[in-house]
């Protein structure tokens, strides 16, 4: 099996025969996408719960039936997503939206040293703000979750478990449900960055365990400018808005206002409309290629990368070298040689990674790296792709006389 | 090939032996800086003698063009004043601003002219994403000499 | 001069034949805006800011191009310019970001009745977090900003000024430049609110007098998921990050983190990229149009608009009945026929008009209403759309039995 | 024409001469709701005798589909009992979830049968958003009967 090769027609930007390791980061976006998105600015564009005419109407329909489709996706009820513009506003939403108010001296709470700093630095705030005390979950030396650490570090006064569903720069898989229930045990709340899970496994959040989760769109094949906070309807009927406007209230007087009913609530002012429209051609894209499937060619992938990378002189894998809990991302060094300079030489090799720090520093620091160079997959690469990568590795080696 | 142009031999001598490295006893200046997209760090000791750089250190770590630019740096500005300094600071820059990466040929006034190993950055100027890189280390030079 | 004819062919969605009238709510989309975001997401799109390689290189070079060509419509320094979600996000972020830092019990928040709820609701919050006051300038008997109740509200204690550059519910457009000269006089900040003004005035921050300005992309042609909050850069060096996260930070530990320079402080994670790209569209599109034009066509229309609805029976004008220091919007309301009656009707004759509170609820209480039918124009309406409207609202009047 | 279907006269007559409007001095059940989108509101009290509606008070503001639906509610659930309301209140909503608005003809059992002046409301499925305002006053009663 080498991926799906008639879907490489449907990005374009592949044309130019880019090697693209770096979906990580932010995937391409399909022609259907883009079409689905132009079609609808073009026809039935207005704002939304607004009007009482019949093209605010129909924009009103689609941006709804955008919400059910994510719903559909994560196996949630409608009112339990939340549009926003990125996980990043998701996590922060949930850190001061829910963290302000249920947090306060003596509280902790938890996370791990491998978060990206989306699900690191909004805590860091919220702490400070309140008095609550944060503590991280170390990693193993293989740099997955490490689960007794977690058990020894859990006990009452932890309020919130915040971790990542899937590791951005190591590509580790924590196993949510177990991390969950022994959360729940202490009746902490669970905050699950998804950015990277939901794009790659997709989740069903009947059996995730999580009380939240964040994800972006730009990461699964749809557009920039939107993002989805999933709550549980209890969790979020915790939360206090982040952001006051229109489309949240129920009603306004000069000193106060009542807030409207959940989802509303939490999208105040005008949304993503174009985007919502986007993201749910994106959901039909990977549904109709079926998460199962894209899961497994990424693994594929990264077994073959795996073992060839091993090859290469002087080339280091930071994160776990098997396949266990792991998905389509892997954070390389080569001796010798800096990140920069394997990104710049892969670059002339056409072959697009992403190098530094991946908004993951306190990790860097553990791992006693700078900076790696991050190779991730996604349903256009191939083999092909491998090959670039590990030739241009090679060039690399040969230039900065590692091996 | 561009490659080569960019990782010329005289800069991965310098990334892989980079002079002048270390922290200076008690210097008259100092100043550190990073480039927080890339996380390159470098840190500058200077001591000066009769107006002129006595000696020099320097400590960081990063992209070979980051480190290789800042020992190079490290070696040009030894002996020279504070004037001479700016001057040099003004040449890199210039070097550095150049279109296209067209040389400028052996005319003595041009902005490469002077910057001796140096000139084998010109190539940075092909990857404009690395200039910041090899910008980093006269940065934090022009912020000691501000000290 | 009938507007601008030859525009029209550029919004598909007028063929149709719909007489769109609710661009205060948010405008229509011109192709060449589409179809610039459309190119970017097919031949240059990858995450900005993160990669070494090529095309991230061209993606951040476009989105900071965005940023430049905003800063040069406002005349402002592209440091100045943060790209938010939109108008809604800016003013919280302003509200949140410097109100927290920076008011405390015994201080004063001033902002006026008519504001949308966007630059009310966001206040209110902080002045119940911050033990700060919020009080109103009053509107005068034809919907202006009293001038006069405004310099006897005003004293030392008042720390911020926040007011709508442009009333989306009155069309009245205050006088920014002495009202925010009389708030620095006492050493007040200023926050605009420019949903309304920027996309149909156009605004100089040299000379506009504000501190901080917020607006939206989707009201001015173009895409949804973005918008700008501009602050002189002495204000934004007030104001703490809204969100934490990647991209915003200089250097994160464990337990700490320090912020990167201004802008890039304020934009936390994957920004709106390809929504940038249509915003710098969008901002082409209008400056070959001409800021002075455009306001000029709206004030064109406004004039027969307001001369002819005088004519139907019932209709009564809320807001300035003259052209003096107003935009293109106006609200009205039947005698004897709820507003969402005269859309619905207007609607079945191809006129979109929104009915509501126009996200103004303390404003509609003042005016005695409890919804107003809101008529707005912009740069592809023409007499027609009046002529449209004018014989809907007959219809509505026949129908009701009034006058 | 359809607006001519939407705005029957019954309707236009309930909005400009709303019937049992007021307010009770002492309701075995009251309940309030609005429409947040528009801003729709109605407040009904009720009091039973015998199990019956022996009074019904109807207050509220906003557009003449929500008033006039509120109205007619009003003189359909009087001498009711709570089970006969509960079925007109099913049968209300099935008639407004008909798609398509195709008139379901004399059978006795169709959804609409038995609202009387209500059917009226059967113009309102053409209009979709509208169907909240027809709506708000049965949701209201809905919750005064849970009181
Ligand atoms: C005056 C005014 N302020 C603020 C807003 C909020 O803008 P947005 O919904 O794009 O965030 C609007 C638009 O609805 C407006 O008209
Ligand atoms: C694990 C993880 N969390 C959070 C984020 C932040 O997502 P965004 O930048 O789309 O807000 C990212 C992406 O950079 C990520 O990989």
């Amino acid at each position: 099996m080498n991926g799906f090769p008639d879907l490489r027609a449907d990005f374009p930007i592949l044309e130019t025969g880019v090697h693209f390791l770096d979906s990580g980061a932010s995937s391409q976006k399909p022609v259907p996408v883009l079409e689905a998105m132009d079609r609808f600015a073009r026809t039935s564009y207005a704002n939304v719960h607004r009007g009482a005419y019949k093209l605010s109407v129909a924009a009103t329909e689609a941006y709804e039936a955008a919400r059910q489709r994510v719903a559909r996706f994560l196996n949630a009820d409608p009112d339990e997503v939340i549009f926003t513009r990125g996980a990043t506003t998701s996590l922060n939403m949930v850190a001061f939206g829910w963290g302000m108010q249920h947090l306060g001296p003596g509280d902790r709470i938890l996370t791990t040293v491998m978060e990206h700093h989306a699900n690191l630095v909004p805590w860091q705030m919220v702490a400070r703000r309140t008095g609550a005390t944060l503590d991280h979950v170390p990693i193993t030396a293989d740099g997955r979750f490490d689960l007794d650490a977690y058990r020894e570090k859990l006990d009452e006064r932890v309020k919130v478990v915040a971790f990542t569903g899937m590791s951005n720069a190591l590509g580790t898989i924590p196993v949510t449900p177990l991390i969950a229930s022994l959360a729940h045990e202490v009746d902490a709340r669970v905050v699950v960055d998804g950015a990277q899970l939901v794009p790659h496994r997709g989740v069903d959040v009947k059996t995730l365990g999580a009380d939240f989760l964040a994800f972006s769109s730009h990461k699964m094949l749809g557009p920039t400018g939107i993002g989805v906070l999933w709550g549980r309807m209890d969790a979020l009927e915790e939360m206090e808005p982040f952001e006051g406007g229109g489309e949240m209230i129920a009603d306004v007087t000069l000193h106060d206002a009542t807030w409207a009913p959940i989802p509303h609530r939490f999208e105040a002012g005008t949304p993503s409309i174009i985007e919502a429209v986007g993201l749910h051609a994106a959901i039909d894209y990977l549904d109709s290629i079926g998460m199962d499937r894209i899961f497994a060619h990424d693994r594929h992938l990264t077994a073959i990368a795996l073992e060839r990378l091993a090859d290469v002189p002087g080339v280091r894998i930071h994160g776990p070298r098997d396949l266990e809990d792991r998905g389509g991302v892997i954070s390389i060094t080569m001796d010798g040689t800096h990140a920069h300079d394997l990104a710049t030489i892969l670059d002339e090799h056409g072959v697009a990674v992403r190098a530094g720090h991946h908004c993951a520093k306190p990790l860097m620091r553990e791992l006693g790296v700078a900076a790696t160079a991050r190779v991730s997959f996604y349903v256009y690469n191939t083999e092909e792709d491998i090959d670039a990568l590990v030739s241009g590795l090679r060039k690399a080696g040969e230039l900065f006389g590692v091996g | 090939m561009a490659l080569e142009d960019l990782y010329r031999e005289v800069i991965l001598d310098h990334y892989r032996n980079p002079r002048n490295r270390g922290r200076l006893p008690d210097p008259d200046a100092t100043a550190e800086g990073m480039n927080p997209l890339c996380g390159d760090e470098i840190r500058i000791d200077l001591s000066f003698e009769d107006g002129k750089v006595a000696a020099v250190a320097v400590e960081g770590q990063g992209c070979s063009i980051s480190q290789a630019s800042a020992s190079m740096m490290s070696e040009a500005i030894k002996g020279k004043t504070r004037e001479e300094i700016t001057e040099l600071i003004a040449r890199f820059r210039g070097m550095m601003s150049l279109e296209g990466g067209v040389d400028p040929g052996l005319d003595p006034d041009r902005p490469g002219a002077a910057l001796g190993d140096m000139e084998a950055l010109q190539g940075v100027r092909q990857y404009p994403v690395r200039i910041k890189c090899a910008s980093l280390g006269w940065t934090v030079l022009q912020d000691a000499l501000n000290f």
